[in-house]
C-alpha cells in the first residue's frame, strides 16, 4: 500500500522549489507583465555563487547573502540592458528576450565554473520520524529557509510603503503614477526582490540537489505552471500553487507511475485554465 | 564542433619525437597518411568524457606515429563535436567523411549518436568505433556491413555482470532503479532478464524522470519491497541525490553501481561515509595488463587524472591500436582489408601483445598477435562486440578498491 | 565538401518548415506558439512508425502532416480562452506531454531506445544522388509550403487573420468568428512541423524523444526573430542564420584555438542569447522586415 | 420592426450597472442615448451587442431574440457595433481593413482559397469596388493605402463606421463617434451619419457631446445610474428636472 502521508510530505518538499522560483516569475511578472523564462538561470547563478562563497569561507549565511545579491544584482542588469528596452513592446518580444538573456547567463556560468556537476559541502543528516513520515533535518531547515524568505518578501510587500507602493503599481501603473508613486523606483525593488528570491531559490536546490549549468532551467516550466495555475502575479497563489503542484505530483506516482509526473501537473494546469482563465487565484479579466 | 584538423611533421626519432600542430584547414587527400575521424561527445550529456576520448585518442595516434606509423602510414586525427545529440552528431560525421575524408570513425558514446551516425559510415563503407551499449547496434540495419565496432560492454553484458555479482555477494531480493534513457533501462532490463535466467525474481523496479528535485518517492516505493540489494542504471547526477536521499532515510540496503555512476566523483560529492559499502561494476578491468599502464600513463598526461576515471578514454586508446595493428597486418588500408584483419590482430589464437610498438614487431616478425587492450582484452564476436571482463569495487573508506573480476 | 553542405542545407530547410509554421501562427495571426515542438514530434513519430511497419515513405509523411494536425483542434479552442503568455505556456507544456508520451509508451514506441532504421528516401539510388534526391524533394515541398503561405497571406483569409492579430474584438464585432481562423491557421502550421518532423526522421533514419525538447521550438522561434516574424522571407532568412551560427562554431577552433573543447557549448549558447537579445532590441522587425512591421 | 431591449440588468461586483433598462428604437430611426460618466452607456452597448452577458433582460431585433447568440452572430443578423476607443487593424490599410469586413467571403475559407481561386477573384472585385463606393462616401480615399494605425483620431472613426458599412447593416451602434475628433471633422461625420439614416439604416448612438448630438439625432434616452430616466425629443428631455439634476448635480 502507499504510504501517503510520506509522499504528501515528499511532495511539499519538492514544492518548496516550485513555489520559490514561481514566485520570482510572479513578482516579475506584476510589474513588467511578461513571464521571464531567465529566472531558471538566474537561480543558477545564486546556486554558483552560493557555492564558490560557501567553499571560499565555510559559511551557509553568507553564501545565501550572495546569493540573494547575485540574483538581484542579475536581474537589475537584465532590466537595464534588455527587458526596459522592451517595455511597451508586445509580451512576446520580452519573453524571447528573456530566454536570450537565460542563454547569456548558463554560458557566462558555463565559462566560468565549468560543465561538471559540482556540490555543497553539507554534512549529511539521518532522517527522523515525525507521526510516521520521514523527514531529515535538511528537510525542514530548507523549508524554515523557504518560510524565512516568504515572509521576508510579504512583510516587504504588505508592511512597507515600497511594497504598497508595488503592489498599486501592479493594480493600476496609471493609477498609482497619478497618485504620485514613481514606477521607476518600484521597478527596481521589484527586480531586485524578484532577482533575490530566484537566487536563493537557486541555492536552495543546489544544496538539495546538485549544481550543475542546466539547475534552473529544468526548474521553468513547472515553475512556470505553479504562477499561472495560482494566477500570475499573485505572490500567495503561486506558493500556494507551488505547493500544491509538489503533492500532486508525489499523490499521482501510486496511479499513473512516475514517468507521468510532470505530465499530471501540466494536466492540472489546463484543466485549472478551463475552469478559471485567470488561475486559481487570479483577478479575472474582461474585454472593456 | 571543433575541427583540429592538425597535421603532425614528426622531426627525428632519436631524441624523441617533436611534435609540432598546426590548426590548419588541409582537406587534401595525401598519400601516407591515414585520416582518422574522432567523433566524440564533448559537450552535452557526455562532456564528462568526451575531452578524454579525443585525447586518449590523441595520445595513442601519437604512439603509432612514433613508432613509425602503420605499415608505414602516419595518422592524422580530425575531431569534431557530437554535442551528445544525434542530429548534431549526424552533421559532424557528414563533415569528417565529406570535408575531411576519413577513413574511420572513432568514439561515438551514446547509443542515440552511433544509431544516427552507422548508416552514413556504412554508406561511405568506412569503418565506425563506438562506445555505446545500445543491442541494436549489433545487427542489420545498424551493423549490416559488419563495418561497426563497439569496445564498450552491450546492456545486456552489463545486466549479467551484476546478476553474476549478485550470486557472488549472495543477494536474494535484488530491486532495480533506472533513469529512464536507453542505458538506464537497458542495464536493468539486462540484469533483470539475466537474474531471471538463474530463476531469481525481481522484487521491484522503477524507472525515474531525469532532472527532479528529490527521487524519495521513487526510494521508496522499491525500498518498500524489502530488497537486499538495489542495482540501478543511473548516472552520476541523480545517484549523487539518490544516495544522499537514501542515506538520509536510514534504511540498509547494499547498492550495485554502474561504474560511470559509483566513481571517484561520487564519493567527492556525497562524501565517503554514505556510499562505504557500495559495489561499483565497471567494464575496465584489465587494470592488471601492461596496456592499461600505457593508456593510463598517456592518459595522465594528457589529462592530468587517472585512467580509471574515464572508461571509454581506454576503449578509444585500444581503437587507435587495434586499427594501427589491423593496418599493419593487411599492409593495406581499403575498409575491407581493415575488417578482415581486426579480429586477426584481436582475437585468439595468437602471440599477446600489449603494446604498439609490441605488436608491430610481432607482425614484422611473422608471428600472429592477440592484443590483449586497455579496456578489455578485446576479442571481438560475430556482431563485432566485445566481451570484457567487469571489475567488481568495493567503495572503503572513500577509495574504490577493485576486489574482484567477474568473466560472464 | 558537398554532401555536409548538403546536409545543412536540408536540416535548414526542415528549420524554414517549422519557421514558416510560426510567421502563419505568430506573424500573421499573432498565436504564440510555444510547442511547436511537439507537432513535429509527432509527424516524426507518426512517419516513422508507419514506414517502419511496412508502409512507403510518401503514406508516412502524408499521415505525419494528418497526425499532427488533430491536436490542433483542441488546442485552438484552448486558445479562445486564454491570454497571449498564457496560450504560449499551455502550448509549451503540450510540446512536453508528447515527449513524455513518446517516452513512456515504450510498446509503440520503443521509448527512450529510440526508433532506428528508419527508411531513408530514396534509399535505391547510390549515396549522391540519393543526398541531391532529397535534398530536391525537400526543397519542392519547401517552395511549394512557401507558395501556399503567400497565396495565404495575401488572400482574404489572410487579411483576416492580420485583422485578428491586430484586433480580435473588433473582427468579432464585425461578424466573425475568430476561433475558426485560429484552428486552421493552427492547423496548417501544425502540418508543416509535421511535415517537417517527417522528413527529419527519415533524413536522419534514428529519432528518439530527446530529440524533440522545447529547446527545438525556441530555435524556430529564432529564425523568425532574427528574419523578421511578419515576413515569409523572414523565416528562410533566419533559418539559414541560425545554421550558420550552430554550425559555423565547428568551424570557430580553427580561427580561434584558445577557447578550450568545454567552453565551446557554452560560448555556442551565448552567441545565440546574445544575438537574439540584440535583434530583438536593436531590429524588432527582423532582418528583413520594415520598420513599422507588426 | 425595431431593436426592442427589455429590462436588461447587469452586476459588476456586487455593482448594479444596468438596472432594468428597457428601449425600443425604431427600424431606420437615429436615436441618441446619453448619460453622466459611469452611467452605464457603454455597458448596455456591450450587452446589446453581445460583448457582456447581461444578467436579466431580452435583446430583439425585427422580433428575434438575439441575446442569447455571440457577438459575431448579432453582428451578422444586422446589429453591428463600433467602439468608444477605435479598434482599427492597425497594420492594414485603410482598404483592407474595409474589405476585411466584408461578410460571406469565400476566399475566408482554406479551402474557397486553394479550389475556387475564380470565385474568390470575382468576389474580391466586388468587394473592392464595396470599399472604394464606401471610401468615397466617408471621404477617405485620400488615405485608402495607408495603414489604419497612422489616421487621425477622427479618420479612425470614420473607419470603424465605413467597416460596419461593408456589413450592409440593419442596426449600427455607434460608441461616442465624435470623441477626440476636431469640430470640422465633426460636423462632417453628422453629415455621413445623417446620409446613411436616409438609405435606411437605423443608429443607436452614445455620444458626450451634447449639442453635437442633439444636432444629429431628433429622439434621445438619457441613462443614469444604470437606468432610463427621461426620453423623448431633445429639447424636452434636456429641460427635464432629472436630467439636470443627473448632469449637472441638480445646480442650474
Amino acid at each position: 500500500m502507499s504510504n501517503f502521508p510520506q509522499l504528501i510530505a515528499n511532495g511539499l518538499v519538492q514544492g518548496l522549489f516550485i513555489a520559490m522560483a514561481a514566485l520570482a516569475i510572479t513578482l516579475a511578472f506584476s510589474i513588467a507583465r511578461f513571464p521571464n523564462a531567465a529566472t531558471g538561470d538566474v537561480m543558477t547563478a545564486g546556486a554558483y555563487t552560493g557555492l564558490a562563497t560557501q567553499s571560499a569561507t565555510g559559511s551557509l549565511i553568507l553564501a545565501g547573502i550572495v546569493a540573494i545579491f547575485t540574483g538581484a544584482a542579475i536581474s537589475l542588469a537584465a532590466d537595464r540592458l534588455v527587458f526596459r528596452k522592451l517595455a511597451g513592446r508586445a509580451v512576446v518580444a520580452s519573453l524571447v528576450a528573456s530566454i536570450g538573456v537565460a542563454f547569456v547567463i548558463r554560458a557566462v556560468l558555463g565559462v566560468t565554473f565549468g560543465l561538471s556537476q559540482l556540490v555543497y559541502d553539507i554534512p549529511l543528516t539521518r532522517a527522523k520520524l515525525y507521526w510516521g513520515v520521514r523527514l531529515t533535518p535538511l528537510d525542514l531547515q530548507v523549508a524554515g529557509a523557504v518560510a524565512l524568505a516568504l515572509a521576508l518578501v510579504f512583510g516587504i510587500l504588505h508592511l512597507t510603503p515600497i511594497g504598497r507602493q508595488m503592489r498599486a503599481v501592479a493594480d493600476d501603473r496609471d493609477l498609482a503614477r497619478v497618485s504620485g508613486v514613481r514606477p521607476e523606483r518600484v521597478m527596481l525593488a521589484l527586480w531586485m526582490i524578484s532577482g533575490g528570491v530566484a537566487g536563493l531559490a537557486g541555492m536552495m536546490l543546489g544544496i538539495k540537489t546538485v549544481v550543475e549549468p542546466e539547475l534552473g532551467w529544468s526548474m521553468l516550466l513547472p515553475a512556470f505552471t505553479a504562477a499561472i495555475l495560482g494566477g500570475i502575479g499573485s505572490p500567495g497563489g503561486a506558493v500556494a500553487a507551488g505547493l500544491l503542484l509538489g503533492v500532486v505530483q508525489e499523490m499521482s506516482t501510486p496511479f499513473v507511475g512516475f514517468n507521468y509526473k510532470l505530465a499530471i501537473a501540466f494536466a492540472a494546469l489546463l484543466g485549472v485554465l478551463l475552469w478559471r482563465p485567470s488561475g486559481l487565484f487570479g483577478k479575472r479579466e474582461g474585454v472593456r | 564542433m571543433t575541427t583540429t584538423s592538425r597535421r603532425q611533421f614528426l622531426q627525428g626519432a632519436a631524441a624523441g619525437a617533436a611534435v609540432l600542430s598546426l590548426p590548419q584547414l588541409t582537406f587534401a587527400q595525401s598519400a601516407g597518411v591515414f585520416r582518422i575521424g574522432a567523433l566524440n561527445p564533448i559537450t552535452g550529456s557526455g562532456s564528462t568524457f568526451g575531452t578524454g576520448m579525443l585525447k586518449a585518442i590523441q595520445a595513442a595516434a601519437d604512439v603509432v606515429n612514433a613508432a613509425g606509423g602503420a605499415a608505414g602510414i602516419k595518422f592524422e586525427v580530425i575531431s569534431e563535436d557530437t554535442q551528445t545529440s544525434p542530429q548534431a552528431g549526424v552533421l559532424a560525421a557528414k563533415k569528417l567523411l565529406d570535408v575531411n575524408k576519413v577513413q574511420a570513425v572513432f568514439g561515438t558514446w551514446s547509443s542515440g549518436v552511433s544509431l544516427a551516425v552507422v548508416p552514413l559510415t556504412n554508406d561511405a563503407n568506412v569503418i565506425l568505433m563506438n562506445t555505446s551499449g545500445a543491442p541494436a547496434l549489433s545487427v542489420p540495419p545498424a551493423n549490416a556491413k559488419g563495418l561497426s565496432f563497439r569496445f564498450q560492454a552491450t546492456n545486456d553484458r552489463f545486466g549479467r555482470a551484476f546478476a553474476e555479482v549478485c550470486v557472488k555477494e549472495g543477494f536474494k531480493r535484488p530491486a532495480t532503479m533506472a533513469f529512464n534513457n536507453a542505458s538506464g533501462i537497458g542495464n536493468a532490463d539486462g540484469f533483470k532478464k539475466a537474474w531471471e535466467g538463474k530463476g531469481g525474481k525481481v522484487v521491484a523496479g522503477v524507472v525515474y524522470e531525469p532532472n527532479q528535485t528529490s527521487y524519495r518517492s521513487e526510494l521508496q516505493k522499491v525500498l518498500d519491497a524489502n530488497p537486499d540489494v538495489i542495482v540501478t542504471g543511473s548516472y552520476l547526477q541523480d545517484t549523487t541525490i539518490i544516495m544522499r536521499e537514501w542515506y538520509q532515510s536510514g534504511i540498509p540496503v547494499k547498492w550495485i553501481l554502474p561504474g560511470w555512476a559509483g566513481s571517484p566523483d561520487l564519493v567527492k560529492a556525497v562524501t565517503a561515509p554514505v556510499v562505504e559499502g557500495v559495489i561499483s561494476v565497471d567494464s575496465v578491468s584489465n587494470s592488471g595488463a601492461e596496456s592499461y599502464k600505457l593508456y593510463d600513463a598517456a592518459y595522465q598526461k594528457a589529462m592530468g587524472k587517472p585512467g580509471s576515471s574515464n572508461v571509454y578514454a581506454a576503449m578509444t586508446w585500444d581503437m587507435v591500436i587495434t586499427l594501427a595493428l589491423a593496418i599493419q597486418s593487411a599492409g593495406k588500408t581499403d575498409t575491407d582489408s581493415i575488417k578482415a584483419h581486426i579480429r586477426a590482430v584481436a582475437n585468439p589464437p595468437g602471440e599477446e601483445v600489449f603494446s604498439y610498438e609490441a605488436g608491430l614487431a610481432a607482425l614484422k616478425a611473422g608471428k600472429k598477435i592477440n592484443y590483449q587492450g586497455a579496456s578489455s582484452a578485446l576479442d571481438f564476436d560475430e556482431y563485432g562486440d566485445v566481451t570484457p571482463d567487469f571489475g567488481v569495487s568495493f567503495i572503503e573508506g572513500g577509495a574504490i578498491n577493485q576486489k574482484y573480476v567477474v568473466k560472464i | 565538401m558537398s554532401a555536409y553542405l548538403i546536409a545543412i542545407t536540408i536540416l535548414t530547410l526542415i528549420y524554414v518548415l517549422l519557421a514558416l509554421g510560426l510567421t502563419l501562427q505568430f506573424g500573421l495571426t499573432g498565436l504564440i506558439n510555444f510547442g511547436h515542438v511537439g507537432f513535429f514530434a509527432i509527424g516524426a513519430y507518426t512517419s516513422a512508425l508507419l514506414t517502419l511497419n511496412g508502409w512507403p515513405v510518401g503514406v508516412g509523411i502524408v499521415a505525419a502532416a494528418v497526425a499532427a494536425m488533430l491536436p490542433a483542434l483542441p488546442i485552438g479552442y484552448i486558445s479562445l480562452r486564454l491570454r497571449d503568455d498564457y496560450f504560449a505556456i499551455v502550448t509549451l507544456a503540450f510540446s512536453e506531454v508528447v515527449r513524455i508520451v513518446v517516452t513512456n509508451a515504450r510498446e509503440w514506441t520503443s521509448g527512450t531506445q529510440g526508433l532506428p532504421g528508419i527508411a531513408r528516401l530514396y534509399a535505391s539510388l547510390n549515396g549522391a544522388a540519393s543526398e541531391w534526391a532529397v535534398l530536391g524533394t525537400i526543397l519542392a515541398v519547401t517552395l511549394l509550403a512557401i507558395w501556399m503561405i503567400t497565396r495565404i497571406a495575401r488572400s482574404p483569409f489572410g487579411r483576416l487573420i492580420q485583422a485578428i492579430r491586430d484586433n480580435e474584438v473588433a473582427v468579432k464585432a464585425l461578424g466573425k468568428d475568430p476561433a475558426w481562423f485560429k484552428i486552421q491557421v493552427l492547423a496548417v502550421g501544425a502540418a508543416l512541423a509535421g511535415i517537417a518532423g517527417a522528413f527529419y526522421a527519415h533524413y536522419i533514419t534514428y529519432i528518439v524523444p530527446d530529440q524533440f525538447v522545447p529547446l527545438v521550438t525556441f530555435y524556430a522561434w529564432m529564425a523568425i526573430t532574427l528574419g523578421g516574424a511578419s515576413r515569409i522571407s523572414g523565416a528562410v532568412v533566419g533559418s539559414a542564420i541560425l545554421m550558420v551560427l550552430l554550425e559555423g562554431s565547428r568551424f570557430v577552433h580553427d580561427f580561434l584555438p584558445m577557447i578550450s573543447d568545454s567552453a565551446m557549448a557554452s560560448v555556442r549558447i551565448g552567441v545565440v542569447g546574445l544575438l537574439l537579445i540584440l535583434c530583438i532590441v536593436w531590429r524588432p522587425q527582423g532582418l528583413t522586415g520594415k520598420r513599422g512591421d507588426a | 420592426m425595431s431593436l426592442d431591449i427589455a429590462n436588461i440588468t447587469k452586476n459588476f461586483g456586487g455593482m448594479r450597472v444596468l438596472d432594468g433598462v428597457s428601449l425600443s428604437v425604431p427600424t431606420g430611426s437615429l436615436f441618441g442615448l446619453i448619460g453622466p460618466n459611469g452611467a452605464g452607456k457603454s455597458t448596455l452597448f456591450a450587452a446589446i451587442s453581445g460583448f457582456q452577458k447581461q444578467e436579466t433582460g431580452e435583446v430583439r431585433l425585427d422580433g428575434t431574440r438575439i441575446d442569447a447568440l455571440t457577438p459575431h452572430a448579432r453582428a451578422r443578423a444586422g446589429l453591428v457595433r463600433t467602439f468608444q476607443v477605435p479598434r482599427e487593424f492597425g497594420h492594414l490599410t485603410v482598404r483592407e481593413n474595409l474589405c476585411a469586413a466584408a461578410p460571406n467571403q469565400t476566399g475566408e475559407s482554406l479551402l474557397g482559397l486553394f479550389f475556387r481561386p475564380a470565385r474568390v477573384a470575382r468576389e474580391e472585385a466586388e468587394i473592392a469596388a464595396e470599399a472604394e463606393e464606401i471610401m468615397q462616401r466617408l471621404r477617405l480615399t485620400q488615405v485608402a493605402d495607408q495603414p489604419a494605425r497612422l489616421l487621425s483620431g477622427g479618420q479612425k472613426k470614420l473607419l470603424e463606421l465605413g467597416r460596419a458599412l461593408m456589413l450592409k447593416p440593419r442596426f449600427i451602434l455607434l460608441d461616442e463617434p465624435f470623441a477626440g475628433v476636431n469640430p470640422v471633422l465633426i460636423a462632417e461625420i453628422a453629415e455621413r451619419i445623417r446620409d446613411l439614416n436616409a438609405t435606411g439604416i437605423g443608429f443607436l448612438i452614445i455620444e458626450h457631446d451634447l449639442e453635437a448630438l442633439t444636432r444629429l439625432t431628433p429622439y434621445i434616452a438619457v441613462l443614469d445610474r444604470g437606468r432610463i430616466i427621461a426620453e423623448g425629443a431633445p429639447d424636452a428631455v434636456l429641460a427635464d428636472v432629472q436630467v439636470r439634476e443627473a448632469y449637472l448635480g441638480g445646480a442650474v
